[in-house]
């Protein structure tokens, strides 16, 4: 399979702390990799590095087959990345359908827009709220509008990062099934999360970071019954 | 309570300037307006030139007016702002038909005026001294000019304190133009400035300019300071003991410093003027008791204001000689060379080749408890540097502004 | 084309709107005919300055950045203007000098734009060194007294200002010229007020328009949809300023005549107050905002003598206190309430 | 400080000059007449604030423009009741020579009461239960009104106390300048830029902030005279924002840390 994204030996320091140092993941097509790790491991800082907005202190990262390294955000995002950022980050007093819209316009033509937006506001279940400014929105839902802004970029790779981060365990379980029904559509996610019931429901493969460094990886069964993994959760991830 | 009487009497006032601007005017009246600034920075000397306008327009219209027909005031505030002053010259000039437009304070208020009204054929009266040099034919200077203030005050100065001369001045075209003449009339006599400075307007703090004059150790001074921020030269000078003579063109009598500052700030200083409110002339204590009379609040009458007042009976001569408001009428009228009237400073007579005025000069001297004396009387100095570098309005219409170092082509 | 006319960003797209909208414009365009000539060319001055104030609503109130500066690029271009048209002779070249000052007003803005945006300056310091620029400018001005200050045959001559260019005009049939003043200034200034707000509706409800309203709510997140933030920051800013340029030409125009208290600061601060009293959020309530304030200030000023700068100060307060959005939005605010409650009424 | 831009801070100048020299002329003593100056400008601040200024928090530039009206109706306001002028009273006599140079000694009062206005700030703001609760409300008003803090009771005092400030320039220059309605604004450009440099703490950053841009401007000004004087201070803004986005007080409080 082929491999969309990689980073070979990615390090970002801020003082003369190392958030993030020398990693090495590669996202192959069409999976769903998870992202995992205890608070600090550096996963955030992973993807801020991944899409451009922190530079890497050493190492590079290449997209596509292109050295991406050195490109702006909106560069990276041009070739076909897109972002949900950790905490919610709509236009806040723009109506939703705008959010939309301004997503779409990017890559769609005027005469197939309007078919596209509907579309994805119906997906999202969120037409009954279109000429709502987006800040007036449920929590879950402004979630849930930022995957859908992701989504319009009709990227070859997601970037979400704790996509389910102050849903309820319903709101969580349908995210899930959305994010399974677009992969299933053939699209590549990257996805960083801590809830292990939602990462069993969707992960793959499971890259796990710990002090900035990956710890393990592996397909999501081996991860899980790594007992080391276990270990830096703090029994966490002891479900029964 | 009396807040809402002020406002009451507020309210009135408004609608009684409403009325006013309704009431038709009688055909027969004969239109002046005026552009005076009475709010923003300027209106400290705005208003007595407002005052002065109205006491002389008061007084003509008792004594049956000009050929008979009453005059009627139409005064606009331009707020010290250029593009009012376009706007409003426009307005008065368009809209309410004046006959003649008088007024404005700064040369760039002048200047803001002087293009629209060469679009028309309506006379302006310019009622500052200023730094000379406007070929106009449009327009007629009533105030005193450099040849009548600069060519007799520095050569008393050099003469009596001293060859060095400092010089601090407002940086802006009035008062580059005054250190323009200042340097040429020094150089001729022989004398030398050891210092000019530039001010920006508005710069109210000297300290440093204080320690550049005691470096350069002058015999005078000359101040062309502008605006009240600058005034404050004085008293820091005073403060630091600075204690040199000082000269200028636009002091005592203009900005009337000597009641505005505690003494001694305004010890030594010397100016030569047409008009300041100490002449003791019977004609003078006449004028200044009406002024008085009329407004009693008056702090000093300057000479901006007193040229105000004589505008409007320079302009009732020139009417009733004309027999005519039209300006091509009243300009045959000042080809004469025979445009005087009596003013309370003497005989005024405007000069046909340039429209500027001549002037009866005095120079004065304010000692240290402020007190004005005439030290010299030099009788009438005719305006006479624009014609004899070429301006001659009876030939030629230059519409154009000269220095001495910018003269017209030959 | 004509769909982008309507959209999210601008009020009034209903057909009650276009009706009220060709109301308006039929009564303008009727206007010279049964006016007073001076009032004619007065409404001509008023809508010189809706320009500058257009460009600022673009610039402040869909793209997020304050420019305190709209009188640099107004006193570039009015400068510019007078010495082009002095040095280019007048007739139909002062045109060409017109398009020059614009463009120039447009550069300058490319530079200085470049060096804000570029170097990350964000928020009130936009603000700020913008406020900075239009000072220096107007310092710089006001010290070009002498005789050595001189474009070829244009003297700026300082704090007095630069006068004895060509109003605009045209070579006419027969050796006549058409000087654009009174009437017919007004009428080219209507001509280009249509231009610029129809052009500015149609720029803000596209997707131009679309992503400058997402970069001022989050440039982050407009960045990580795929645009290029600073890209599209500068294109509004040039715009905004060519605006405020040809604001600055126009007034040189009209009065043949400029001076440097144009760019300075209580002049720096006019374009803000008139935005921000119609409501920066919309270029109608700009237009027709900064058009009824011109108009009263001017009125108040003729009728009430000394009182005059009490009252404007008065209104300003009472609007920012009253109504927060601006006099123009709130006030369509709150017909558009009124029409809605009627027409639920009967229902 | 209160994200509030104070357009009528000159007029606060303005206030403590006129009062200071119309008690003077009513026959009190200068410093008598000064601190009735500063006091009056100070309970005016509070009124602001408590009519206007408080409905402006966080709405920065609205605050520009209700201030910016004030400022209209207060100078306008003056020239109508005062007149457009008052009569001066004189700068104290004496002065004193270094080398060749004399100097009044009021400059020095002028300089030992900045010292002394900057040292009653520090003590009132680190060292007075008002200056704990001050600081708390700054940097964050829920939490401090939470805690039991008068949030608009601070707001109201310190913005007094700005205005006592600026009333208290205006009393220590009133002696040596002319008094018109409009002087507020001939230092508004000034003490705008100072604070913008200087960043949003007054001891770490307007302080120095003022005497880095006065240190600029007199040399510029001994240099090459006072234009090239005031274009390289706003030159200075420019770059210092630049450099320095947080302002002199960011950066010096980086250094601390």
């Amino acid at each position: 399979m082929a491999e969309i994204l990689q980073t070979a030996q990615v390090s970002k320091t801020f003082g003369g702390l190392a958030a993030v140092s020398d990693v090495d993941i590669s996202v192959n097509e069409g999976e769903i990799h998870c992202l995992i790790g205890p608070n600090g491991a550096g996963k955030s800082t992973l993807f801020k590095l991944v899409i451009g907005t922190y530079l890497p202190s050493g190492g590079s990262i290449s997209f596509r087959g292109e050295n991406v390294t050195q490109r702006r955000p909106y560069e990276r995002v041009k070739r076909g990345m897109s972002i949900k950022m950790q905490t919610p980050s709509v236009f806040k007093e723009l109506p939703v359908r705008q959010n939309i819209h301004i997503a779409l316009q990017h890559h769609i033509g005027r005469a197939a827009l309007a078919r596209e937006e509907e579309r994805l506001l119906t997906l999202l279940e969120l037409a009954p709220d279109a000429t709502k400014p987006a800040g007036a929105l449920s929590h879950g839902q402004q979630q849930w509008l930022e995957i859908g802004m992701a989504l319009a970029l009709k990227p070859a790779l997601m970037l979400l990062d704790e996509p389910t981060a102050g849903m309820s365990p319903e709101e969580t379980f349908r995210t899930g099934e959305l994010i399974k029904q677009l992969n299933a559509d053939g699209m590549t996610m990257l996805i960083v999360e801590h809830d292990m019931a939602f990462v069993r429901q969707i992960a793959q493969r499971v890259t796990v970071m710990h002090f900035g460094k990956v710890f393990a990886r592996g397909a999501i069964g081996e991860i899980l019954a790594d007992p080391r993994v276990a270990e830096i959760y703090l029994g966490k991830t002891h479900e029964h | 309570m009396k807040f809402r009487r002020s406002l009451l009497a507020f309210a009135s006032a408004l609608s009684v300037t409403a009325l006013i601007g309704a009431a038709p005017a009688s055909a027969a009246s004969i239109k002046i307006g005026l552009l005076e600034d009475i709010s923003g920075d300027l209106a400290l000397l705005g208003k007595p030139k407002l005052n002065g306008s109205q006491l002389a327009v008061e007084e003509i219209n008792k004594a049956g007016g000009i050929m008979g027909r009453q005059i009627e005031l139409i005064h606009l505030d331009p707020q010290g702002d250029n593009a009012r002053y376009q706007e409003f010259a426009r307005r008065l000039v368009n809209k309410d038909k004046v006959d003649v437009l008088i007024g404005g304070i700064t040369s760039a208020s002048r200047e803001a005026i002087r293009p629209i009204m060469n679009r028309t054929d309506t006379l302006y009266i310019y009622t500052n001294q200023y730094e000379g040099g406007v070929c106009d034919a449009g327009m007629i200077s009533n105030g005193a000019v450099p040849e009548q203030q600069f060519s007799t005050m520095i050569p008393f100065m050099v003469e009596k304190f001293g060859k060095k001369v400092y010089v601090i001045a407002a940086d802006y075209n009035f008062g580059q133009i005054s250190a323009e003449w200042n340097r040429k009339i020094v150089k001729d006599l022989g004398g030398t400035v050891v210092g000019e400075e530039f001010i920006p307007l508005g710069v109210s703090q000297f300290a440093q300019t204080i320690q550049n004059i005691q470096k350069a150790k002058p015999d005078w001074i000359l101040t062309i300071n502008v605006g009240a921020a600058q005034d404050s030269f004085f008293e820091q000078a005073a403060a630091a003991k600075l204690n040199l003579p000082m000269g200028s063109s636009i002091k005592v009598m203009l900005g009337f410093e000597h009641k505005r500052f505690a003494p001694p700030a305004l010890n030594k200083m010397h100016a030569v003027a047409n008009w300041f409110e100490e002449i003791d002339t019977p004609e003078a204590e006449a004028f200044k008791k009406r002024w008085h009379a009329k407004f009693p609040n008056e702090m000093y009458i300057n000479d901006m204001g007193y040229n105000a007042y004589t505008a409007v009976y320079q302009y009732k001569m020139l009417v009733e000689a004309a027999k005519s408001t039209k300006l091509a009428d009243i300009r045959k009228v000042i080809a004469t060379g025979k445009a005087c009237v009596e003013a309370p400073e003497g005989q005024v007579c405007i000069d046909p080749k340039s429209q500027h005025t001549s002037h009866r000069m005095r120079l004065i001297a304010v000692d240290e408890k402020h007190a004005v004396k005439v030290l010299k009387d030099y009788g009438v100095i005719q305006p006479y540097w624009l014609s004899e570098i070429g301006c001659d309005l009876t030939k030629k219409n230059d519409k154009k502004q000269y220095t001495p170092t910018d003269l017209p082509k030959k | 084309m004509f769909k982008l006319l309507n959209g999210p960003q601008t009020l009034g797209n209903g057909r009650a709107f276009w009706i009220c909208f060709f109301l308006v414009l039929i009564i303008a365009l009727a206007y010279p005919f049964f006016a007073d000539s001076y009032d004619v060319g007065n409404f001509a001055y008023f809508l010189i300055w809706v320009f500058m104030a257009l460009g600022l609503c673009l610039m402040w109130g869909y793209g997020g950045m304050l420019s305190f500066g709209q009188t640099f690029f107004f006193g570039i271009a009015g400068y510019s203007y007078g010495v082009l048209a002095i040095n280019l002779g007048g007739g139909g070249m002062t045109f060409v000098a017109l398009g020059l000052a614009i463009l120039l007003a447009a550069l300058s803005a490319l530079i200085l734009g470049y060096f804000m945006i570029w170097g990350r300056v964000g928020g009130v310091f936009f603000g700020i060194v913008t406020l900075s620029a239009t000072l220096v400018l107007a310092f710089f001005v006001g010290q070009t007294a002498g005789p050595e200050w001189r474009v070829g045959e244009a003297r700026l001559n300082g704090y007095n200002g630069m006068k004895g260019m060509e109003p605009l005009n045209i070579p006419w049939f027969g050796g006549e010229s058409i000087y654009f003043e009174g009437s017919s200034l007004y009428y080219l200034a209507i001509a280009l007020i249509l231009l610029v707000y129809l052009g500015l509706r149609v720029l803000l409800n596209s997707r131009f328009g679309n992503v400058i309203v997402a970069i001022r709510e989050d440039p982050q997140r407009a960045e990580l949809l795929g645009y290029d933030v600073r890209k599209y920051q500068l294109i509004t800013f040039v715009i905004g300023s060519a605006l405020a340029g040809l604001s600055g030409a126009l007034y040189t125009s009209w009065g043949q005549f400029i001076t440097p208290s144009s760019i300075g600061l209580p002049a720096a601060a006019m374009p803000i107050v008139w935005v921000a009293f119609s409501g920066r959020g919309d270029i109608t309530a700009t237009l027709i905002g900064t058009f009824l304030i011109l108009v009263a200030f001017q009125t108040i000023t003729v009728h009430s003598q000394q009182a005059a700068l009490i009252l404007m100060g008065a209104m300003l307060l009472a609007t920012v206190m009253l109504a927060p959005q601006g006099f123009v939005i709130g006030v369509a605010r709150s017909i558009g309430r009124l029409v809605k409650r009627r027409g639920q009424a009967p229902g | 400080m209160m994200g509030v831009i104070n357009m009528a801070h000159g007029e606060f100048i303005m206030c403590g000059a006129y009062v200071t020299v119309g008690l003077v002329h009513g026959g009190l003593p200068l410093p008598l007449a000064q601190l009735c100056g500063v006091i009056a400008a100070g309970l005016v601040g509070v009124l602001v604030e408590m009519t206007i200024v408080r409905r402006f928090y966080k709405r920065p530039l609205d605050s520009l423009l209700a201030t910016w009206g004030l400022s209209l109706v207060v100078t306008q306001g003056m020239l109508i009741l005062v007149g457009s002028s008052l009569a001066g009273i004189g700068t104290p006599e004496g002065s004193f020579k270094v080398g060749e140079y004399s100097f009044s000694t009021y400059r020095l009062v002028l300089f030992g009461g900045a010292i002394a206005a900057l040292a009653v700030i520090y003590f009132i703001f680190m060292r007075t239960r008002f200056g704990v609760h001050a600081r708390a409300t700054m940097q964050n008003p829920q939490m401090a009104q939470a805690l039991g803090v008068k949030v608009g009771r601070v707001y109201a005092i310190s913005f007094g106390i700005g205005a006592a400030l600026a009333g208290f320039c205006g009393a220590l220059y009133a002696p040596t300048m002319t008094l018109i309605p409009t002087m507020g604004a001939t230092f508004i450009v000034e003490s705008f830029v100072t604070v913008v440099v200087g960043g949003a703490n007054v001891l770490l950053g307007t302080a120095p902030a003022g005497a880095l841009l006065a240190i600029i401007r007199t040399s510029l000004n001994a240099w090459e005279g006072q234009i090239i004087g005031q274009i390289g201070m706003l030159i200075a803004v420019i770059l210092i924002i630049r450099i320095l986005p947080e302002g002199v007080s960011g950066f010096l409080t980086r250094r601390q840390r």
